[in-house]
């Protein structure tokens, strides 16, 4: 093959040309990029000037708020407030370093080449939860006792979403495997679980897991209530885990379970050495996204009266010592969960592009 | 049958990250003092009342209501774990044993003493239900206010007068039913209502939460009579009895002039009644199954009603609340307690 | 296998061992650990309310409510039943979602589409959109949408105006509302008739188009008919719409048509949210017509209108169906996020307020689970009897 | 894939391509110093070819020398950069309006049938000629079921593609093409997705159809095919046309050497 010394004929890339070819190309085309781009401009001056050049970022109280702009200082000033809740100051270093532990464990699975990582995202799914369960509470070694009244803010935030994550990913796994089960009966009451906490509006668990719980329980027997909002959460999210192992269940070839069956091995060695291996691969997009569905609708557990980062915004937005900090209140939870959810939704597109290609090939 | 045990292995689990309090079928003194804590419920924000700071500090008249419990059982009364319930949980809380008891500007009815299995352990507050208004409106009277668009907090009594009264007058109205009082109160200072409803004590409070407080006004009508108080659980007379005498305690030693700048020294004191109350004589804590000196550590610890009255919605607190029909039966006011003997 | 073993039955495994019994035996373990469970359950709630003195029963039902709601699309006031409440509050549960539903497919639609739209600006303006709205949490929008539009909005007295018959404020938008009068039966009828020449009219059309080919622009001329003929026909009548203008009356508007801003909020929050991801849904699904698809109908000489109308589209609807199914599903459980800003729907009202001035949970709990479940299967029983109609065949 | 295939122009008495529609036009499709690039790679290298009406081509070569590249260029599924496409007198730039009409007049017959799974075969069929050719339905469909006779299975009209064979669905793709009454069929490696023993019955409907007069053009790999029908055998290898001939000539007698090697190479087994 004889190498081409032709180059293509250069298209010559002026911004005028890129212009027609992307904005003006027919007449509804540049009819609709005239009205949305008036818009565009329309909103983003007077949004920028609220949030950056009229805001307000330094002082010590209210007054410093020239209310020109966005009061940023309210935040600045109950940051503690919204990141710990009523966690005790002098404890904090122990929430701080759970953070820290949670940005060792899972920021090298955003690096592509990080030596070792799977065992670093290992650590973030056992190691992690056993530290946290020792050290956000205390009361042992030593560690003074935090009640889980204490807790707060993005803390709890987290603690509801990793741990709702984490508990419901055995359950769900085991729901998946009963909803494709051979067993009439197992395969029956898999489905009706599944189906009926899926029906359900998570508030309504969540009422009920606060309130009601104690009432189907044995006298005597009683769970804090974010202990029983954390199990609302896992029992509901589970059945959505399910749905997602299902799917990653069905997408294992006949052919792997045949070679399972050949090579002699028993229902949960097939399943546990052979089938599961791979589903789950397949399915951690999946179940990332569904992470980021419950990391948005931990929100709702400020129904329930927890605390959590909305919550605390909420409780102090009415504070009479600051004037119409609401917006500002609003924006700073949105934009913190924005950077956790777009975060994430970026590493499980990337994750599943890479899937998609390895499957292809 | 893999998936149940699984189930319950998850939970216990997941359980094991948090103490779950469990105890035998035992009674709520029992349990209490196994827990180490009384779990009290109060609502989420309501300055004067119950209200969180920053740190997780609890103050207000229903939490001290609480603290004199804690105070008479355990001689501690910072040994109470609040529980914030919104006013549509708290008798499931309550009723379901999440809390022991519920001291949460609770309005005392017929209702809710006799089918809600729920037991009134006696009044901490004599309440009527009012109208906070926007000046601008022009009002100067409940009367006036056919049409007006309403802002009332979910599950509270409130919403039952309001409905009686307006229809009593042949007024029409538009309620907005919010979940906390925070949330009403955001949606009265949004302008989204003319009127906010409440308990009179509750508009004070609320008041002092608007970014104007001048610009509001309570209007002068008091259309209900909303006796408040704690609430504990029907079945168990020895814990009735207990909350119950704690807070008739301090009603009496207001009567008796027993301070808790002044307990120790009233140890002293020879009139009868100060030495039963302070259990110097008689056996009045043994027959309710506290200690002897649970009436000297309540007033000592919490104070006397006056002081929790004058600490926390009194005239000299933003509330600025007059004692009113508050004030004891020997001052013109209706606050009279049995006598402890 | 020998002769003779082939009279005698084969001697089966050992009971243990037959996988037959082995999953009988699982199965009925399952069955009894569930029955156990539940009754277990059952039986410490019933232990438990009556040791709580806690009332039990549908009774409740009857009994009068006693308080008001702002907005019911059934008639109610205050000295109707609980019962009544119930319909009040599903009846608001299902408005919003029905409203929501049909404005987050349209909403969605269109930005999925202009998402792959060849503007610059109109697709990196909906990719924004589509980022920023799906990444916060439905409440949060919901809040805001609610406190911070509200705030924003005049008080009655400062209404926006649109030419003295809308207003809006803080209390929501008023429209005028039309009452009918005498007369108004013949725009009915002119309503009926233009709906039966529409549909002569497309039966003309495919029998023409079968004879000559020609297509004739049956839509066009449809809308027009239906648009055309009431109008006439109303003004034929001598105008027999009055239109009940809202009015200012005291603090409020009075008379027209109200749209409480928790509706607006609550409305606008949902159909946003699921529109953004109603787009992406839709975007994949167009996405994933392969190429050779349109390749295919191009080269059968079709104009790029008339391969997205009869080739991309159908196609992709099928991918489309199941995820837009639990985007449906997912709004209609949202909408129970009204008990937070006080839209009257079925959480807030029954769950809420009944269950509170009742005080029986379990019973109120009970029916609004049965209720968000009934409505769920049919959503998925209505879209699955879709899928499978335009469901493809295959070998 | 792609590499372009032109032929040499050989034929280049380029006729200026007069009448559109009436008998012998030497030249219906003319491709002149024809060039196209993915990106800066070169994939088509100016290719010149005229074909003449009712001429039946075969082009051949190795895979990624760009015969299919260059055969979706004659219906412009792909843009060239430079020189110029005529087909049927029309010639192939921006403006829809020419590229509509001479889609109208080429059919084409894809690897993968691309027949749309939501309609039935003779919907399939009925659908460009209806909303294209704005013919009557019923005229339409007369029409497709003589063509889905002429491919032998009018059986099989109101069945969905999916519940055919893969023979049977090339065969539905061919009397889809050939429903629009087209003047030039383009085949693009018809046969290759088949299993052996259905790449006879579609070889056969092709043969038939060469013998009606149709102008074809046809990437494949079928040499028997080539040795039957073809007027012309070109042999495409990276983006250039290496050579040109009669199929006699050119399965007998090849000139270059990389035709030599290919020939060698797809014979041998």
């Amino acid at each position: 093959m004889t190498e081409s010394t032709m180059k293509p004929p250069k298209k010559a890339l002026t911004p005028v040309k890129w212009m027609r070819e992307h904005l003006f190309s027919t007449w509804y085309n540049a009819l609709l990029t005239v009205v949305v781009g008036y818009l565009v401009v329309t909103s983003v001056g007077p949004i920028l000037n609220w949030a950056l050049f009229d805001a307000d970022f330094l002082g010590a109280d209210a007054s410093d708020c020239s209310g020109a702009g966005a009061c940023w200082l309210f935040i600045d000033q109950r940051l503690n407030f919204f990141i710990y809740g009523f966690y005790p100051d002098e404890l904090q270093w122990r929430v701080d370093l759970m953070f820290l532990l949670l940005a060792v464990a899972f920021v090298p699975q955003f690096i592509e080449r990080f030596p070792a990582r799977k065992w670093f995202g290992i650590f973030g799914m056992t190691g992690l939860p056993v530290i946290g369960y020792f050290l956000i509470p205390g009361g042992l070694f030593g560690l003074e006792a935090v009640e889980s009244t204490k807790w707060g803010g993005l803390m709890l935030t987290l603690i509801l979403a990793y741990i709702g994550i984490l508990a419901s990913l055995p359950i769900g796994i085991l729901l998946a495997l009963g909803r494709r089960s051979e067993m009439p009966i197992i395969r029956g009451l898999s489905v009706v679980f599944i189906e009926v906490w899926r029906a359900v509006p998570l508030i309504t668990v969540l009422f009920m897991a606060s309130v009601m719980l104690p009432l189907f329980l044995p006298e005597g027997m009683n769970f804090e209530k974010l202990m029983r909002a954390l199990i609302g959460i896992t029992l509901w999210q589970s059945a959505y885990m399910a749905e997602v192992i299902r799917g990653g269940l069905q997408a294992i070839p006949r052919g792997q379970y045949e070679a399972a069956d050949a090579l002699g091995l028993g229902y949960w060695r097939k399943m546990g050495l052979v089938v599961l291996p791979q589903a789950l691969k397949l399915v951690i997009p999946g179940i990332v996204n569904t992470f980021i569905a419950l990391f948005k609708d931990t929100t709702l557990v400020l129904i329930i009266g927890l605390f959590d980062v909305l919550g605390t915004v909420q409780s102090t937005v009415t504070d009479p010592a600051w004037q119409n900090v609401a917006v500002e209140g609003y924006v700073f939870v949105a934009f913190c969960f924005w950077i956790f959810c777009f975060g994430i939704s970026r590493y499980s597109q990337n994750l599943e592009r890479k899937l998609d290609t390895g499957h292809k090939t | 049958m893999n998936k149940t045990k699984s189930i319950v292995l998850g939970m216990a689990l997941v359980s094991g990250a948090f103490a779950a309090s469990s105890a035998m079928a035992a009674t709520t003194l029992e349990n209490v003092k196994e827990k180490g804590h009384l779990q009290c419920g109060v609502t989420s924000g309501l300055p004067g009342f119950s209200q969180p700071d920053e740190k997780g500090n609890w103050t207000g008249i229903d939490v001290d209501t609480c603290r004199a419990v804690a105070a008479a059982v355990f001689g501690d009364p910072k040994a109470v774990e609040f529980t914030p319930l919104t006013a549509k949980e708290r008798f499931t809380a309550l009723q379901s044993g999440e809390i022991d008891m519920l001291s949460r500007n609770t309005t005392w009815t017929l209702t809710r003493d006799a089918s809600l299995g729920l037991n009134f352990a006696g009044v901490n507050y004599y309440d009527g239900q009012g109208f906070l208004i926007n000046k601008d409106i022009g009002v100067d009277d409940a009367t006036q206010l056919d049409g007006a668009t309403v802002c009332i907090q979910s599950g509270t009594t409130t919403e039952l007068n309001l409905s009686d009264y307006f229809r009593a007058k042949g007024m029409e109205f538009k309620p907005i039913v919010f979940d906390t009082s925070e949330q009403t109160v955001q949606g009265f200072s949004a302008g989204r209502c003319d009127v906010l409803t409440s308990d009179r004590s509750q508009l004070a409070a609320l008041r002092s939460k608007l970014a104007d407080p001048e610009s509001a006004k309570i209007l002068p009508n008091t259309i209900s009579k909303e006796p408040l108080g704690p609430v504990v659980r029907q079945g168990d007379d020895q814990w009735f009895n207990i909350v119950k005498w704690v807070l008739s305690v301090q009603i009496n030693a207001e009567e008796l002039g027993v301070t808790s700048a002044n307990a120790d020294d009233m140890l002293k004191s020879d009139n009868p009644n100060i030495q039963r109350l302070l259990g110097t004589d008689g056996d009045m804590g043994a027959k309710l199954g506290l200690p002897a000196d649970f009436g000297h550590k309540v007033v000592k610890l919490v104070g006397n009603y006056g002081e929790m009255y004058d600490r926390n919605v009194g005239p000299d607190t933003p509330l600025g609340l007059d004692r009113g029909i508050n004030a004891l039966w020997t001052e013109g006011g209706i606050m009279y307690a049995p006598p402890v003997r | 296998m020998k002769k003779q073993t082939v009279d005698s039955k084969p001697a089966g495994p050992k009971p243990w061992y037959d996988p037959r019994v082995r999953s009988l035996f699982f199965q009925v373990v399952a069955i009894a650990a569930v029955f156990w469970a539940g009754w277990t359950l059952v039986e410490n709630t019933l232990s438990n309310m009556e040791s709580r003195g806690i009332s039990t029963g549908f009774g409740f039902l009857e009994e009068t409510a006693g308080f008001g709601i702002i907005m019911s699309l059934v008639p109610y006031d205050a000295t109707m039943s609980y019962g009544r409440t119930f319909w009040v509050g599903l009846t608001n549960t299902l408005l919003v979602s029905v409203m929501g539903i049909i404005a987050a497919t349209l909403l969605g639609f269109l930005i999925g589409v202009a998402r792959l739209s060849s503007n610059w600006l109109v697709a990196k303006v909906s990719l924004f959109y589509i980022e920023v709205i799906r990444n916060i949490p439905l409440l949060l929008q919901i809040f805001f949408w609610y406190f911070a539009v509200l705030g924003a909005l005049p008080s009655p007295r400062q209404s926006i105006e649109v030419g003295g018959t809308m207003f809006l404020n803080n209390r929501g938008l008023y429209v005028p509302e039309p009452l009918t009068q005498d007369g108004f039966g013949l725009v009915w009828g002119a309503l009926l008739v233009a709906i039966a020449a529409v549909v002569c009219i497309r039966i003309w059309a495919k029998k023409r188009q079968l004879a000559t080919g020609q297509i004739f622009p049956t839509f066009k001329v449809g809308v027009a008919i239906l648009v055309l003929l009431p109008v006439l026909a109303y003004f034929v009548a001598g105008s027999p719409l009055e239109w009940e203008v809202p009015a200012l009356k005291g603090f409020n508007f009075g008379g027209g048509i109200t749209i409480i801003p928790e509706l607006a909020a609550l409305w606008l929050a949902l159909s946003l949210y699921t529109a953004s991801f109603i787009a992406e849904i839709v975007r994949s699904g167009i996405l994933s017509v392969s190429k050779g698809q349109t390749e295919a109908s191009k080269a059968l000489g079709l104009s790029n209108g008339l391969t997205l109308r009869l080739v991309v589209i159908p196609q992709a609807m099928r991918v489309i169906i199941p995820p837009l199914t639990s985007q449906y599903l997912n709004l209609a459980k949202n909408s129970s996020l009204a008990t937070a800003i006080g839209y009257p729907d079925l959480v807030a009202v029954f769950m809420g307020t009944t269950l509170n001035q009742t005080g029986q949970a379990v019973e109120v709990v009970a029916i609004t689970m049965a209720v968000y479940l009934t409505i769920s299967l049919s959503i998925s029983l209505f879209m699955n009897i879709y899928n499978r109609a335009v469901a493809i065949k295959e070998r | 894939m792609g590499n372009p295939m032109t032929e040499q122009t050989q034929t280049s008495e380029v006729q200026s391509s007069a009448q559109g529609e009436t008998g012998k036009n030497p030249g219906i499709i003319r491709v002149e110093g024809m060039h196209k690039w993915y990106g800066d790679f070169h994939v088509l290298k100016d290719l010149n070819l005229t074909i003449k009406q009712g001429e039946r081509i075969v082009i051949c070569g190795p895979s990624g020398s760009g015969k299919s590249t260059f055969i979706r260029c004659i219906n412009r599924l792909e843009e060239h950069q430079q020189g110029k496409i005529i087909v049927d007198n029309v010639e192939l730039t921006d403006d829809i309006r020419h590229i509509d009409n001479v889609r109208r007049e080429v059919g084409m017959v894809f690897q993968h049938f691309n027949l749309f799974p939501h309609l039935t075969v003779l919907e399939n069929c009925c659908l460009s000629p209806i909303w294209v050719r704005k013919i009557p339905r019923k005229e339409a469909e007369a029409s497709a079921m003589e063509y889905l006779e002429r491919v032998k299975i009018p059986d099989q009209a109101h069945k969905f593609p999916g519940q055919l064979s893969g023979g049977q669905q090339q065969r539905v793709a061919i009397a889809r093409a050939l429903c629009m009454k087209p003047k030039i069929m383009l085949f693009d490696e018809p046969t290759s997705a088949l299993d052996p023993e259905m790449i006879k019955e579609v070889l056969d409907v092709m043969i038939e159809l060469a013998g009606s007069g149709m102008t074809m053009l046809c990437v494949t790999h079928e040499m028997g095919f080539a040795k039957t029908v073809a007027d012309r055998v070109i042999f495409m290898d990276g983006g250039e046309i290496v050579e040109e001939a009669p199929p006699h000539d050119f399965f007998s007698n090849p000139q270059e050497p990389r035709t030599q090697q290919f020939l060698k190479q797809i014979l041998a087994h």
